[in-house]
């Protein structure tokens, strides 16, 4: 059973930081070498989960998604009306995007996500998250100066035009739904998501480049 | 809690690293399979997410991320008893009751990972205190156990531009406490919280008790 | 400003060594004596304060006070051209348009010691806002550069017990700019800040632009 | 000239920092030898100095003064009222003690003493601060859970009693006077001086003991 006391876990972390070894690889080699140990997970797993995580989960997913709420006019409404039942559609649903909301760009608005109490992020539907969603940095600046911060990321917003900054404090999860950038009109869907860039899902990034 | 995660709005952090990876070495992309794999017990997130939380404020500033991740794995099993610590720090298991786990293939992770879609809706009994229009203003009362609303948004009058009805409220859960509350998206604006001139806003998920009518 | 430093309140630290000594290395007494005894030049304290506020948050909360207090006590040198970073680096000064200062003995540094008694008050051309007596209530919009009004207080409703004229502005200080406004003592209840049952306050001393009335 | 830009000495920081050899003494000692070399100061001052503070300067400053306001009704009413100026009487005045004022417990009440944003202490009256004081343990917990920290002194009082926290965030700094106890009826200035405790001045003492 756990205890659900914070404090006992403040010193079981403080205990451990200081007798576990201090090179990151051995403490999770501690953790795995024991797990397996235990019988709770195989190390093969491990190896294939990390395999697809690297081949099979990753923006491009979200980046399929965007595509289509550009190409498919019904897809887009059920999207903007359920994002998470609507990725189900691709099989692309996993931990954190059950109460996937999509927030769509226009010419007058910027979507910009950020979890500053943690890092939350709809991993199943855009990969691992960048270190720089998770880093003190952006999470501490993003809500207060999102215009330095786009700056940073070469992005400059007209001063009129508003920025909504998507604090994931609950189970909710953000996807932002860039623009479909011009001279695209009769592209497929596949030609459409490869120019959906994972920081443009994330507001990091708002006007996309044909290539 | 008023802890070292709680950064929203802090000053004092710099220039943002934009080109960094999602992973730089193997053990991270390692932590990061063991976490999603390895049962978690009778845990809920908010529990897991106290857990870090409560880590030494300068051990949470320097920490690689993952390494967080591990020490809060380790720590949450040996709260469980899935682990005892000297189990962890001698390599040794104890006991052994189960039998080693069977392999996944790719599908199978992939079948775990669609699984790994967790519902946070609730039943209501009581129906909303607010709909979308409303103003209202967060309370401005520190909570010491685990909580979802920011310091930066403490005692500021926003607009409410969603509700979700029932979810699973953050607080308590990390009590132990399954239960709901109503669920809202709250608007502030830049000026509101920042006193900025820009016309921008920043839009959080709260939950009803955080919130009265302004 | 929202940096490292403003610790009230916040959750997470531990037991409190009450038996360590005011010094425990040499050093420590050497940096203190420093500190007291190296002309300041032209900053003002609050901006003294300043310096170490926006140190990085993980080195101001493992580095040992004084060390803060050496690190902050060359940058201030460096900045007002006394030193230059190679000087301190390599210990070799490029320039010496002084000739060796004369030591003090012990009625000499008694004297400076009683020679550093600050005034901090000002005249005011404007009378107070508020008297004893006034509720008011804090502002609740961060700042970037230094302040002194912490995050635990704001936004909150409180009494004020004491007026003490015009004081230097710690805001306008840590800017260089020498100008007073109306300081006060404010007492908050506990029940107000923490949302505590006991009989407590908090009673925190306030300048005029950080208030309103209530 | 300074710049009073923080940004700009955030960074200088930094760089003294990652630059300086680590060794806390190694770092006192280049800012000591560079202000001699300098003509800042004399090191004979710097050791003079040390002496000054730990024979003539210290909590026995302080002690004097209670222990004066508890003998003296003309003192203690000149020591309510501006303490600053009344520790000019002892020739106890010098850095931080300009705006002292002095607060006094009585059965019902406590006050205690932080500074939750520095570490700012009447030096010149009191001598270093404990360490403790500067902690970021003490200046995190003495505002929220004051009875919680007195207890961690050994400090327990009646549900009854109102605790009275004071902050310095302004330039005015704060001396405790602690009650006088029981059993001293006749003694003389010094004797009960003998009595005042450091942490009685700033409030983590509270009933001092007849020894």
């Amino acid at each position: 059973m756990s205890s659900y006391d914070g404090k006992k876990l403040g010193r079981l972390h403080r205990h451990l930081h200081s007798h576990l070894p201090s090179d990151p690889e051995l403490r999770v080699k501690a953790l795995e070498s024991l797990a397996v140990e235990k019988g709770l997970v195989a190390q093969e797993t491990i190896d294939t989960w990390i395999e697809m995580y690297s081949e099979k989960v990753g923006p491009m997913r979200g980046a399929q998604v965007v595509a289509r709420s550009w190409t498919d006019p019904a897809f887009r409404e059920r999207l903007l009306a359920d994002a998470g039942q609507a990725i189900k559609e691709f099989g692309y649903e996993g931990h954190a995007t059950e109460h996937l909301k999509a927030v769509e760009n226009t010419s007058d608005t910027h979507n910009l996500v950020t979890c500053t109490l943690c890092s939350c992020y709809p991993f199943a539907l855009l990969g691992m998250s960048p270190l720089w969603y998770r880093s003190q940095a952006y999470r501490a600046r993003a809500v207060r100066e999102p215009r330095e911060v786009l700056k940073e990321f070469g992005v400059t917003l007209p001063a009129t035009a508003q920025i909504r900054v998507w604090d994931s404090t609950a189970e909710l999860r953000y996807l932002v739904v860039p623009q479909r950038p011009a001279g695209t009109e009769g592209w497929d869907e596949d030609a459409l998501a490869r120019l959906v860039t994972r920081n443009s899902m994330i507001g990091t990034d708002r006007d996309l480049r044909v290539t | 809690m008023d802890g070292p995660h709680d950064l929203g709005g802090k000053d004092g952090f710099g220039a943002i690293d934009i080109d960094a990876p999602p992973f730089r070495e193997d053990w991270e992309r390692r932590q990061w399979a063991l976490s999603k794999n390895v049962p978690s017990g009778p845990n809920t997130i908010d529990f897991w997410r106290h857990g870090i939380e409560n880590m030494d404020h300068a051990a949470y500033l320097t920490q690689p991320y993952f390494i967080k991740w591990c020490l809060n794995e380790i720590a949450h099993r040996i709260d469980q008893g899935m682990f005892t610590m000297d189990e962890i720090l001698t390599g040794i298991p104890e006991s052994r009751t189960d039998p080693p786990a069977s392999p996944l293939d790719m599908e199978g992770t992939l079948a775990r990972l669609r699984a790994n879609n967790v519902d946070f809706r609730t039943q209501m009994a009581t129906p909303p205190a607010f709909s979308p229009g409303d103003r209202v203003r967060t309370l401005n009362t520190p909570v010491s156990g685990h909580t979802r609303l920011p310091s930066y948004a403490r005692g500021h009058e926003g607009t409410v531009i969603a509700h979700h009805g029932g979810h699973l409220y953050a607080d308590a859960g990390a009590q132990g406490e399954h239960r709901g509350e109503h669920l809202y998206t709250v608007e502030f604006t830049a000026a509101e919280l920042w006193g900025s001139d820009d016309p921008d806003s920043n839009c959080l998920d709260l939950w009803e008790p955080y919130l009265v009518r302004a």
